[in-house]
């Protein structure tokens, strides 16, 4: 506004804080080198690319430590709408981290498949550009704009196995429902933006209360920005594109769906629904509870009935969606509650990527004997693939909270935040949740069962060789999920750290 | 400012009916054709809203670029040019009963906020302050955007592209 | 003028778009259909900029014009799929595309 | 002292037992040489023992009930004292007790050449000490003689184990260790070549270490300690044949354990509300004194005494639990002496005589009258005695006797002749012993292992003229013919019953007393006198050999003069010896030697012989049944001369009672009491199968299994929604955000 | 040797765990090799405990030892809190003594699918997660160790275990799973209602105990009912036991020992160390409720268990009636009580553990446990009849072996509860306990009968089959020996737990005598 209204007269340069911008531009350069790479590396050398885009992923995660060690300073630009604070460092950190691994996993699959290569490194670091924008974006039309460039690869990306048919129907129902999704998110925005007059998120936040005569609207324009992103993280009743797209689409670009995209959704819902509607909890609050309780317990029941291993994860990772959604729908005003469950909503997301990007780290290399995505195609792997076997379980055992797999710590602090809360629906939630989660093992289980009880369906025990760069993805995510289930405190110092609205 | 009054009624009356029209029609072409009718009514309605620049924008992207790549994907296609009796699918009832209970509770809600909100045009908007404002407080989007369409051209290509 | 006229203008392509959507086969026409949604919220941030001054409606132009931009790579991209999907199946009937389900 | 370390005595046996589990393969005699030698040194020691508390000093003072309460405070301080010393005893009785333990096994070798004479020698020594001992009746009686040592602790209650020796204890010790010192004599030859052999004295051993446990214990769970084990070993020994006859054998061992717990139930409680109604102590003279004093609640009091009566009436096989001492038979004979004459069954017995201040106050027994004790022993003796009318099997008649007089013991016991009924514990202890090792030496050489009268036996008193002669003594004594034994202690049960205000239970014993008669006599003629019939007649049957002859000898002449120990000519000595704090505190009167009621008893006893007598050798005349020359002339003369009495006893009382009341009565034993049982076993296995198959399987398991279903079946449901169409899926978003945004709007 | 006190629990926690390194490096077909490492990795750990045995301080058994605390999880004030005092003790030294003999059982007959490794890899984690759970002192902690547990166990039914192996785990797994989301829950309430002297919240059992009573008595009441459930299923008590005879039945022999012997202990632990201290009004409230149902859990077992055609199933079975002895113990709230609970815990675990071991040794050997199939035992392998026939009697609770000491004080505790308690509902508690006894010898001795007694069936009679072998008197031999001698030596329970018990009992003031 200040700087607006000067620019009315005059215009002033913004003053950007290169440091904290480095990732992203990092990311950018790579990017831009990738993409002319692919136009003239020699068929023969292209091999090349993937190593570039991955040592590129770190590179841009190098300012991070940095920024991090330089200390706990909020730099903030251009007039608060791109900020660089703990919290986005986290996000930052975590999806570079969870790019890294897509990474790794897709390296032999895209080589091994009809693919195009480099344009496939593009696209998913342009998308990880998006997610990284969106992790400082603290204003909505930087939001929007890192939300489609976060989307806009991804249905590309859904679709990358251009002859296979469900993978064109994943990329079309992705795409399809994804832009209704964001018109109606928009829509939303233009009302928030009329309510309060700004789109920075900090004003927003002391605009709303100004206004209220204008309540109804400032609802429904809440309400639609939620569903943009309810949409993005797949929450019941706007979860429909997950399974359907998660199983045509290939296994990597599955995995970076359910945990990246799904993270971003969550990291700009942290970040409008505890800065700008702070003061709006009447209206969210209940509303994240009825999404909350429709999408773990939808997300769970349907997730029971599933043969297909991608199609159970999908209504896994819904599931899941309804534990992270919790703590939004238990944290009132009160400052100690909101803290509470912006710590729980990052530690859970943090955990969960972990385990989920591992899961399918498994299920493709599974995939890469057995050719297929049944559950039962997964029988006796016990018997010639016990590594593959125990790692898989740690991963089920963490999506099921059973310790010492760190998803323990991440429901714990979900059901910390719950009673935190300590108001009566929020405990109502908290026995949903736990009753959810007993149903959600019986499904993880049944895949565990498969793999350790169950003969093998064609007696072909051959072993499964893996790829170093899988080995690399399983090794980083297994190790993640065993040190937070062990020592959840140092992960609870991060959440905490990158809470929000202090 | 009757005169704006007038102009936006006869626009709103165009524009309400091409976009009925756009989803009802059975020629697909002639859905592009209304679409150009809307399309050219919203750039009518940021001149009557003092958006000169962005009207010209509207113009020049949506009627210039987004129509014309409707009617190559129209023509790519093979759709069928003349009238066709199958363009709806079987849930018109529910698409119509979603889309009123919408447009009334939406009605409903903004009548509710804004019900007797006069808007004063002070000033025209300067396409300057438009771009001085771009480049300063959204200069990250901006920049990001461009990635964003590099990004879709690239992604585009390849999945259009035969192979 | 009212601020109201323009908003409901808006909210009825809005709803007009939300039935495109959902009714027509053709996707392309889908796709039409999602223009007129993100159409109507142009206009309602122009509207309601204008409605919050003079600043404001800057910002709402901006806004607007990030919308537009982003729109034409949405049709860009969005009839990139519909075509990879027509070459493999030589129809773009929405309807018909439920491989996969439950 | 022995009698400070009595403990050593069921540690010998115990010893014993390991070591004939661990060696008794490897030697010559299959570990019957452990046996042998633990049971002489043990009965040494007993007899030892007993002749020390005869020896000893009786210098305490006992006031009556009511004066009791403020002798106790005194008494309590002394304990305390006695606490500070114990701990530092029981080290050193822990150390002793290794030596002791490798000094008893090295001193029974040394004394396994020699132990017989020894043996004698030592209980000559005690008798004659009895005698010196026996003096006037001075109202002191004999200290106990405690020792503790501290057991466990849970809680601010300091539980110690600890040994009591008294009167009562040492001449159960007396009783248990002579007749299991028989036992294991006649078993060796007995159960000569059985395969398991070594595994049958182990369990000897063990048995008579439950007893000698529960015998020597100072506290309520101590004691339960030896009755449990004796559960056990009753079980491992009537079971001993498992391999044989099917499940018979098994089963009634399961039976007799399985019943004897049932009434362990009240064991069990009666110990848990004694410990908190005495103040949380198990402590036995504690506890009796706490009742005395009127310290413990009447409601309490009762409570616990009722469920105690249960655990009684389990254990010695009192009506109407008495059903599995007959099925017990299944067991080796020597066990069946073991088990009826000094263990097992007479530790319901002596449960009540040791907790008797409990019994005494909880059921007023000094008021006269009725009570249940009294009540449960009368009613047995009379079920028990009809039924041993009936049976053709040598050992039912044995085992049905036993019950009849253990209901005698315990009817003493419930009219306050306390003395009276531990005397006859005494003393049928001997008799019953020879009866049943009489019928076992039958079995063993003159029925060829048959123990049905009626089909396999029948004239073998020539054949066999040792086993009939102390057959024919023991069963004299137990139908009470003076003086034998079981003359002086029936008679002091009547005479008590008598003179305590139960002259109703004084009939009852006397119409008892007739039948035992009665029956023992039918059953000595069935097996000694008329034509040999089956195994008799074909097995060639003879006399058994010594090391089965001499324990019958031992103990038929034990038989004959046991009974004297408490005679009044002899000073009643055996009621001086055992009398106790308990027994005078809580009051109990003493009552001179009544001609009459001896006369009465005499009477009684030979009416029953000279029915019995006339009904077999006189009233069937017919066939082939021929009358014999009386073993003694006396006896036969005596029932010759009661000969008019045939007519009545044939036409009315037999006939009365052996063909209905019998039968009823072993109907009713049959279908209904063992049916009851039996039933109660197979209701509960239905009830379980129901419960376990219709509640647990079906219910509770299938709402488990239920909750699981219809989410998995919703799951399904919900499937359906995912049609795969987009526009649906569109529609349904949109349709839900209608509803939302109205519901927001309307909030 | 101050090393050791600081270093022990840590150790006998994580020893194992070392192990499972080791073995996951060895390659699978080393097996002697595996069996090796297992056996001295469960041998160090028990050498662990046995110098924690010998160099606890009894005097002071109420004390925590060997304590360690150090910080975990700052956020949430969780710590590395482990101790032993006279209640976890006896538990860690059988958790630790059951799983070097259960190395030792396995030692030539690993179920199939063969596979030692993966086999005692899972037994290691197992132990890892039982001594942990015992030694715990920070709920996180505990829940952590009480959760690990879960999976191994539902490997080793799911992947050893017999034809309805699948059902069986995931039930057991589902059961113990909601069980402790509840129970989580009741931990966080803690956390948050009852902040230590310092005001600050706590997950600390021993600061927990100091503050719970601050809580107001309904809540109290309601956070005490999410532990019920999640002990009360681990436990399992009527009628939350329907996994336990399912999870038996299916599991390996080795499983079914460890389940038994220890993992049924997890729950009435946390009975002990937790709910009872923590929560005492709510506890008061409560007690009836679970005498209650413990006593149906006596006579149900009991019932449950004469119903059975299956051996094994019927052990099981009795775990539920054996169980709720020590439950009912535990809901008097008397010194006598917990007391007996602690040694019933033990003595379970003993007798039990070896009637599983025997039922698994019968069935290797007659490749049925159908009791109608069986018998005489005695006949063709008699070392192993008497063996059964020992365990079986232990096992009703005959004086002089262990089972007796965690059976009749419960019985005993039951004439006269804590003084909140309603007395008269207690003594007919003790009544019907009482009778139950009767029912255990029923069907034990039944079941000793059936198997032991008689002459093999005509299918086997002319089986050849071996008496006890080498691996099974090793494994045998102490837990024997341990049940005669605490049988007649109670004291050397007793005496660890009394002082201990006290602290745990002190809130609730007993009814003289």
């Amino acid at each position: 506004m200040l700087a607006a209204a000067q620019a009315a007269t005059d215009f002033v340069t913004p003053k950007l804080d290169y440091a904290a911008l480095a990732p992203e531009m990092i990311l950018t350069g790579v990017i831009v080198v990738v993409l002319l790479l692919d136009l003239f590396l020699d068929e023969t050398q292209k091999y090349v690319i993937p190593s570039i885009a991955g040592f590129g992923i770190l590179t841009a995660a190098f300012p991070l430590v940095f920024l991090a060690v330089q200390g706990d300073d909020v730099r903030s630009m251009v007039g608060g709408a791109y900020v660089s604070d703990d919290f986005a460092l986290v996000f930052k950190a975590l999806f570079l981290g969870t790019g890294y691994v897509v990474l790794l996993m897709s390296n032999r699959y895209i080589d091994e498949g009809d693919y195009y290569k480099g344009e496939y490194y593009v696209m998913l670091l342009s998308s990880l550009l998006g997610m990284v924008v969106m992790s400082s974006s603290r204003d909505l039309i930087s939001i929007f704009v890192a939300l489609e460039l976060l989307s806009i690869p991804a249905y590309l990306l859904a679709g990358w196995r251009k002859r296979d048919l469900k993978s064109n129907e994943a990329s079309l129902k992705y795409y399809l429902l994804g832009v209704l999704s964001s018109g109606v998110m928009l829509y939303g925005m233009s009302l928030i933006f009329g309510a309060a007059g700004t789109t920075v998120l900090e004003d927003i936040s002391a605009q709303l209360v100004s206004v209220p005569q204008l309540d109804k609207v400032i609802a429904i324009g809440i309400f639609f920005v939620v569903v943009g992103f309810a949409f993005k993280v797949s929450a019941v009743p706007f979860h429909f594109w997950a399974p359907d797209t998660y199983e045509g689409a290939p296994t990597p670009v599955t995995a970076f769906l359910s945990v990246a995209s799904k993270a971003a959704g969550f990291v700009a819902l942290l970040q409008l629904v505890f800065i700008a509607f702070l003061s709006q909890g009447d209206t969210w609050a209940p509303l994240f509870w009825v999404l909350a309780a429709l999408t773990m317990t939808v997300g769970n029941l349907v997730a029971l009935r599933q043969t297909n291993i991608v199609r159970m994860l999908a209504y896994s990772s819904v599931a899941q969606a309804g534990y992270i959604l919790v703590p939004f729908a238990v944290a009132g005003d009160e400052l100690r509650a909101v803290q509470s469950a912006q710590t729980a909503a990052i530690v859970y997301l943090l955990i969960y990527s972990a385990m989920n990007l591992g899961a399918f780290a498994i299920v493709l290399a599974v995939a890469r004997k057995t050719r297929s995505g049944e559950i039962s195609s997964f029988g006796g792997l016990f018997q010639y693939a016990p590594g593959l076997t125990v790692v898989m379980t740690v991963f089920l055992a963490s999506l099921a909270g059973v310790p010492p797999a760190g998803g323990w710590f991440a429901k714990f602090a979900v059901f910390r935040s719950v009673l935190d809360a300590g108001t009566g629906w929020a405990v109502a939630l908290g026995v949903i949740a736990a009753v959810n989660s007993v149903v959600a093992a019986f499904y993880y289980f049944n895949v565990a069962r498969e793999m350790w009880i169950n003969p093998v369906p064609d007696e072909d025990r051959t072993p499964i060789r893996v790829p170093a760069a899988l080995t690399t993805a399983l090794g980083l995510t297994v190790a993640v999920v065993l040190v937070i289930g062990v020592f959840p405190g140092l992960f609870a110092d991060l959440g905490n750290a990158a809470s929000l609205g202090r | 400012m009757s005169g704006a009054n007038v102009a936006f009624g006869v626009l709103a009356a165009v524009m309400a009916v091409s976009a009925i029209r756009v989803v009802t029609t059975k020629n697909v072409v002639h859905a592009a054709l209304y679409l150009v009718l809307v399309l050219a009514g919203v750039a009518g309605i940021f001149i009557l809203l003092a958006a000169e620049f962005l009207a010209i924008v509207q113009i020049l992207v949506y009627i210039g670029a987004i129509v014309v790549l409707f009617l190559f994907g129209i023509m790519l296609t093979r759709a069928p040019i003349g009238r066709a009796p199958d363009l709806d699918n079987d849930q018109r009832a529910i698409g119509a009963v979603v889309a009123m209970f919408l447009f009334g509770v939406l009605g409903w809600i903004l009548y509710d906020g804004f019900g007797d909100t006069q808007l004063q045009l002070r000033d025209v908007g300067r396409s300057g302050d438009v771009g001085a404002s771009i480049f300063s407080t959204f200069v990250v989007p901006f920049e990001v955007i461009s990635v964003l369409l590099l990004a879709a051209l690239v992604g585009a290509v390849v999945i259009a592209r035969r192979d | 003028m009212y601020l109201m006229q323009f908003l409901v203008l808006a909210a009825f392509l809005f709803c007009v778009g939300v039935y495109g959507v959902l009714v027509r086969k053709n996707a392309v026409l889908v796709l039409m259909s999602i223009e007129l949604i993100l159409n109507s919220v142009n206009i309602n941030l122009v509207a309601l900029g204008v409605y919050r001054g003079y600043d404001q409606a800057i910002v709402g132009q901006v806004f607007s014009l990030f919308v537009i931009a982003v729109a034409a790579a949405e049709v860009g991209i969005g009839l990139a799929i519909v075509l990879l999907i027509y070459r493999n199946r030589a129809s773009i009937d929405l309807s018909e595309v439920d491989l996969m389900k439950g | 002292m022995v009698l400070q370390n009595i403990w050593v005595i069921p540690a010998i046996t115990a010893s014993s037992f390991v070591l004939i589990l661990l060696f008794g393969r490897r030697l010559p005699n299959k570990g019957a040489e452990f046996g042998l030698m633990a049971l002489t040194m043990t009965f040494a020691l007993a007899s030892i023992g007993a002749a020390q508390w005869v020896g000893r000093p009786a210098d305490l003072e006992v006031e009556p009930a009511s004066t009791i309460k403020s002798a106790e405070a005194h008494d309590e301080e002394g304990g305390d004292e006695d606490h500070g010393n114990k701990s530092d005893k029981g080290h050193a009785g822990e150390g002793a007790k290794e030596h002791a333990g490798e000094g008893a096994k090295e001193h029974a070798e040394e004394q396994d050449e020699g132990g017989h004479g020894a043996e004698g020698t030592v209980a000559e020594a005690g008798e004659g000490d009895e005698d010196h001992g026996g003096g006037h009746e001075a109202e002191p009686i004999r200290r106990p003689v405690d020792r503790r040592w501290a057991w466990f602790q849970t809680g601010d209650v300091k539980v110690q184990a600890g040994t009591h020796a008294d009167g009562l204890a040492m001449a159960m010790l007396f009783v248990v260790s002579l007749i299991s010192l028989l036992v294991h004599v006649f078993s060796f030859s007995y159960m000569h070549g059985d395969e398991r052999f070594t595994h049958y004295y182990a369990a000897l051993s063990l048995f008579t270490t439950g007893m000698f446990v529960l015998v020597t214990a100072s506290n309520t769970l101590q004691a339960l300690f030896g009755w449990e084990l004796m559960g056990l070993c009753s079980f491992m020994l009537i079971g001993h044949w498992w391999d044989r006859d099917g499940n018979k054998n098994s089963s009634a061992a399961l039976k007799a354990f399985f019943t004897t717990r049932t009434g362990d139930v009240g064991l069990l409680v009666g110990i848990s509300i004694l410990f908190f109604a005495a103040g949380q102590t198990f402590d036995i003279e504690t506890t009796n004194r706490a009742a005395l004093t009127g310290q413990i609640g009447s409601g309490v009091l009762l409570a616990a005494a009722a469920a105690l009566l249960v655990a009684v009436i389990g254990k010695s096989a009192q009506f109407p639990l008495h059903t599995w001492l007959p099925d017990a038979m299944a067991g080796p004979t020597p066990v069946s002496a073991l088990i009826h004459a000094a263990t097992m069954v007479v530790a319901g017995v002596y449960l009540v005589a040791r907790l008797y201040g409990v019994f005494w106050v909880a059921f007023d027994i000094g008021g006269g009258g009725i009570n249940p004790v009294a009540v449960v022993g009368a009613v047995t003796i009379l079920i028990a005695a009809a039924l041993a009318f009936v049976q053709a099997d040598i050992k039912k008649v044995l085992a049905y006797s036993t019950v009849s007089q253990l209901g005698f013991m315990i009817m003493a016991l419930g009219v306050g002749a306390w003395t009276a009924g531990i005397f006859h514990l005494f003393t049928h202890a001997f008799f019953k012993a020879c009866l049943f090792l009489g019928a076992g030496s039958i079995s063993h050489s003159g029925s060829h292992h048959s123990f049905d009268m009626v089909k396999d036996m029948g004239g073998l008193k020539d054949k066999m003229p040792w086993t009939f002669r102390t057959f024919l003594v023991a069963t004299a004594a137990l139908a009470g013919v003076p003086p034998l034994a079981g003359f002086w202690s029936k008679d002091e049960i009547l005479l008590g019953a008598g003179k305590n205000g139960y002259g109703l239970f004084m009939v009852v014993g006397l119409i008892g007393a007739f039948m035992t008669a009665a029956y023992m006599t039918r059953c000595v003629y069935l097996t000694f006198f008329g034509e040999p019939r089956g195994a008799a007649a074909h097995h060639h049957p003879h006399e058994s050999p010594p090391l089965i002859v001499v324990p019958l000898q031992v103990l038929a002449v034990l038989s004959v003069f046991a009974g004297l120990l408490n005679a009044p000519f002899f000073g009643e000595l055996f009621g001086k010896w055992t009398s106790n704090s308990t027994v005078l505190g809580a009051g109990i009167a003493h009552h001179e030697f009544s001609l009459v009621a001896a006369a009465l008893s005499i009477a009684v006893a030979f009416g029953g012989i000279a029915t019995g007598y006339a009904y077999y050798w006189k009233g069937f005349r017919v066939g082939s049944l021929r009358h014999d020359r009386g073993p003694t002339g006396m006896l036969y003369r005596l029932l010759v001369r009661k000969y008019y009495l045939d007519d009545l006893y044939e036409g009315f009382i037999v006939r009365g009672i052996r063909e209905p009341v019998a039968r009823a009565a072993y109907w009713t034993n049959q279908k209904v009491i063992d049916a009851v049982v039996n039933g109660a076993g197979i209701a509960a296995r239905g009830i379980a199968r129901f419960v376990y198959e219709i509640i647990d399987q079906r219910g509770i398991d299938a709402a488990v299994n239920g909750a699981g279903i219809a989410s998995s079946e919703t799951g399904g449901l919900l499937r359906y929604i995912q049609t795969g169409r987009v526009q649906q899926y569109a529609a349904l978003m949109l349709g839900a955000a209608g509803v939302f945004a109205l519901a927001l709007a309307l909030l | 040797m101050n090393w050791f006190d600081d270093w022990a629990l840590t150790l006998a926690v994580f020893l194992p765990m070392v192990g499972v390194a080791v073995l996951a490096l060895i390659p699978r077909a080393n097996e002697d090799l595996h069996k090796l490492v297992a056996l001295v990795t469960s041998g160090a750990t028990l050498a662990v405990g046995v110098g924690i045995l010998t160099r606890f301080d009894y005097s002071r058994s109420r004390m925590p030892q060997f304590e360690v605390d150090r910080g975990w999880i700052d956020v949430i004030n969780s710590r590395y809190h482990v101790f032993v005092d006279g209640i976890s003790l006896p538990l860690l030294a059988l958790s630790m003594l059951i799983t070097v003999l259960c190395v030792i059982y396995s030692w030539n007959h690993f179920p199939e699918p063969h596979n030692p490794k993966a086999f005692l890899i899972l037994m290691l984690v197992l132990e890892t997660g039982m001594n942990g759970t015992f030694v715990a002192e920070d709920l996180i902690l505990f829940f952590v160790f009480f959760e690990l547990v879960l999976l191994p166990m539902y490997f080793m039914i799911g992947v050893w275990g017999g034809e309805n192996r699948q059902y069986a785990s995931i039930k057991f797994f589902l059961y113990t799973l909601f069980g402790s989301a509840l129970m989580i829950l009741s931990f966080l309430a803690l956390f948050f209602l009852a902040p230590n002297t310092a005001g600050q919240n706590t997950f600390d059992i021993p600061e927990l105990v100091a503050a719970g009573a601050s809580i107001p008595r309904s809540t109290q009441i309601l956070i005490f009912a999410g532990l019920f459930m999640g002990f009360a299923i681990k436990v399992p008590m009527f009628p939350f036991h329907t996994w336990l005879p399912d999870a038996h039945t299916e599991a390996p022999t080795v499983g079914s020992v460890i389940l038994a012997a220890v993992l049924l202990k997890l729950g009435t632990y946390g009975f002990i160390r937790i709910a009872l201290p923590i929560l005492p009004e709510a506890a008061e409230a409560w007690a009836p409720w679970i005498g209650g149902l413990a006593v149906i859990g006596i006579i149900y077992g009991a019932l449950g268990c004469l119903a059975q055609r299956d051996m094994k199933r019927l052990i099981a079975f009795s775990s539920v009636a054996h169980m709720g002895y020590v439950m009912l113990g535990i809901s008097t709230l008397t010194d006598y009580g917990v007391n007996a609970a602690v040694f019933g815990m033990v003595a379970h675990g003993l007798i039990t553990g070896m009637l599983f071991f025997l039922a698994g040794s019968i069935h290797e050997r007659y490749h049925t446990r159908e009791l109608a199939r069986l018998g005489g035992i005695l006949k063709q392998a008699p070392h192993l009849g008497w063996i059964l026939g020992f365990c079986a009697f232990a096992s009703l609770g005959l004086p002089g072996l262990a089972g007796f000491w965690g059976e009749f004080p419960a019985i005993l505790s039951a004439y006269s509860p804590a003084e909140a308690l309603d007395e008269g509902l207690f003594r007919i508690y003790m009544v019907v306990a009482a009778i139950g006894t009767v029912l255990a010898a029923g069907y034990l001795l039944w079941m000793f009968q059936r198997t032991a007694f008689g002459l093999p069936k005509e299918e086997f009679s002319d089986a050849h089959i071996h008496d006890v072998h080498g691996p099974e008197w090793i494994a045998w031999t102490p837990l024997l020996v341990l049940i005669v001698v605490l049988g007649i030596f109670p004291n050397l329970l007793f005496g660890i737990t009394d002082d201990a018990v006290g602290v745990v009992t002190q809130a609730f003031a007993r009814v003289g005598g």
